[in-house]
């Protein structure tokens, strides 16, 4: 019997490497992982690189994955926060490497891993400090930059629900980056509110089939908080 | 600067916001950018659909909230808690994005820092030095909306032109800007150049280019 | 009042240009447009770029408009069929061009079209008749082949339930290659099996959101016949 | 071709399809092509959750439906009706081919007319002027799979050799090939080339490598 529900943090985490990629989901805490984080910060991996939206807030979650020096560099499109300070201390003292991607070409790029697409063409960031060094071609009368897919050895999804092959639903604005985050990882992590039987979640309204995941971690937190 | 505040009446936020609201059309797909663009919503009567994106993967938005309405589940890119209206739908970053980037977006408002004569539009960082600039879904909506207008103060607060020959700041993208709604005039950004279309009460051209720093056109 | 809901098919079909590129969805006969190849086949819209999994079978839709020498050139993966007479005929008398696109390729350069992406590498096809006069890239190790987008004039879908905004959902295997169709092309028509008020359609289950979508024709035909 | 029928039994299309998903394990996703190796599917116990991919955006699928169970919205690639486990879900077409694309599928089971030593397939076309060739989903297929498996009959009907030392055919993909299971043998594709897991009753290497363009090894 397939079963992708671990019963314990510990098991959700086992094997993360140092040196790892790690894609984060979530915009704002909306639809963020924060007990994988949590779980992430406890497990020890260093020397990880982190593509998420933000760059952390306040001290906690990614914040606190940072400030503790485990982040090696963080690609994001929006660094800034209501709280940015461990990121912004961390910069000024050129202690994090940073990799700012416009939103869209993140998401694409994302996407693209999961989808064996490599590299792909986009107009956006043509003419921008963005296009510095990278490959421009002219198509059909538009000029384009080339961008690479980005690809996680880990990626930290949070579900609404998830049953044991690891199909998972998302609740409103909680899907943002989370189905892509989940096809692009070689190991999708998933914290969910609800566990589901196997067949509960009607086949048309599966979001992330379980094809894209590999663990599941039962964390009914409620709703989120604020920002 | 030649005239004084007695010499005219510049236009409020509120005013601005329903100026561009008022020029969107029904059944136009939308979306406004953080801080006063948003604000182009409230002045968009819900009679008249407009759908409303946002790059969270949130499409058709109504009004705010009441505090009691609260959908905790729900919020915009600026990271506000918003409403769905009875046909709105999610879908995820790379498909909200699909929706920016494949030109299946009427509009979209953006502030800026600067914008030029040709189109062009700075709008996320303010020198090439910015400590870790945020730029967001800015460049995406830029390059990928089927028009980009900006809502913008015609001037800085300490009086530098905001609609310049050249932008002096970091782009955001390249000629894309086609419309500019200022506190003291809206602007087409035409093949000419900057065309005025209106200007705040009182206000003269002469006035208005003082604080321009490209040259200004009338219609036709 | 956003209405997308036409009354006819002629109100479906208006303004179909000679030249145009069709992107015709459906996979077997389930979750094929039928109805509206019949309405282009009325319309009569010549010297047309169909974009298909199939070629046509029998002498009906997608064959009965090759068989009036309507169809100037057909982009498939799959040109055979049950009874693919019509088009054997015309491709033999060479009176059709044909692009044989591997059918992930063909779904890919769809999406891309509708994602705003102009061009994408890719693996399938490397070393075969596919690769022949097309860029090669190696990246990270692998050699790709740059395929280009695939953009529709128009697109022909099938839904199983649609509201005025356009939003839509599909049934089980109906979905297909529908999804994708509707948001590469540029006048996108679809006939559906259901009409629902706006806001019926749980905002978290709508499959195709209303932004992709112009026009809509209610066409209750019922469950698919044979293939 | 010096063995005769008698000297040895062949493996039957069942005896084929069963060696095949008795290696198949629990929790790998799996896309079974068109003809023969649909056939595997049946002689997966349930028990055993294998879960099975269709191109056209199907995954799960459960055993082949009675006449009265049919769903007429629900077929696979080969456009047979299908059914869905528990647990089984639609996706779109682009979707469905970023799972085979994307590397998730642990398994792919082709049919092939050869198969090189080296791994590469020819599966698609039988000449470089077959008239309007029909590709399929194959080439992505083959190329994004984890594993490509072919369940092929050893050798042409007029006795020609399938597993070759270079494709006469028109290739599919290149080297990508691990197993093939014939109606002779099982046999690894390896960097040494064709290695023999297992014959027919009663048949011997010798016989197996007259029916064999390219060279046959053994384990170890």
């Amino acid at each position: 019997m397939i079963n992708k529900i671990v019963q314990s943090m510990a098991d959700a985490m086992a094997g993360i490497k140092d040196g790892s990629t790690v894609l984060l989901a979530g915009f704002g805490s909306v639809g963020q992982p924060n007990a994988l984080i949590d779980g992430l910060i406890e497990q020890g991996a260093k020397d990880l690189v982190v593509a998420a939206n933000n760059a952390g807030a306040g001290h906690v979650g990614l914040a606190r994955l940072m400030e503790l020096g485990r982040v090696r560099k963080i690609i994001c499109s929006f660094p800034r926060s209501s709280d940015p300070v461990v990121f912004e201390t961390l910069y000024r003292a050129g202690k994090i490497e940073l990799e700012i991607v416009p939103q869209g070409t993140l998401a694409e790029r994302i996407r693209a891993a999961g989808a064996g697409v490599p590299a792909f063409f986009t107009a956006t960031g043509v003419g921008t400090k963005m296009a510095v060094g990278k490959e421009h071609r002219e198509i059909n009368g538009r000029t384009y930059i080339l961008e690479d897919a980005l690809k996680g050895d880990v990626g930290l999804v949070e579900a609404w629900e998830a049953d044991r092959w690891g199909n998972l639903t998302y609740k409103l604005a909680g899907r943002n980056f989370n189905p892509i985050c989940a096809m692009a990882s070689d190991l999708a992590i998933v914290q969910t509110q609800h566990i589901r039987e196997l067949g509960e979640i009607h086949p048309d309204n599966i979001h992330t089939p379980g094809i894209f995941v590999d663990r599941v971690l039962h964390v009914p937190y409620g709703d989120p908080g604020g920002f | 600067m030649s005239a004084t505040l007695s010499d005219f009446k510049p236009f409020s936020r509120v005013q601005m916001a329903q100026r561009a609201a008022s020029d969107i059309p029904e059944g136009w797909y939308v979306n406004l950018g953080i801080g006063i663009p948003t604000a182009i919503a409230d002045h968009v009567p819900m009679e008249r659909e407009v759908i409303f994106h946002s790059e969270n993967g949130v499409l058709g938005m109504g009004p705010a909230p009441t505090k009691e309405d609260i959908e905790p589940w729900l919020i915009n890119a600026g990271k506000q808690y918003v409403t769905l209206r009875p046909g709105g739908s999610i879908c995820h970053h790379a498909d909200s994005f699909a929706m920016i980037r494949g030109g299946h977006l009427d509009l979209c408002v953006l502030g800026a820092f600067q914008v030029a004569d040709n189109g062009d539009i700075a709008n996320w960082a303010t020198s090439e030095n910015d400590t870790a600039p945020a730029v967001g879904g800015a460049m995406d909506l830029a390059a990928g909306a089927k028009r980009l207008w900006v809502l913008m103060e015609h001037t800085t607060k300490d009086g530098q032109a905001k609609l310049v020959k050249t932008c002096s700041y970091p782009l955001t993208a390249q000629a894309c800007v086609k419309r500019v709604y200022t506190n003291l005039a809206t602007i087409d950004v035409t093949e000419r150049g900057f065309v005025v279309l209106g200007m705040a009460p009182g206000l003269t051209l002469e006035n208005l280019q003082a604080r321009t720093d490209a040259k200004l056109h009338l219609p036709g």
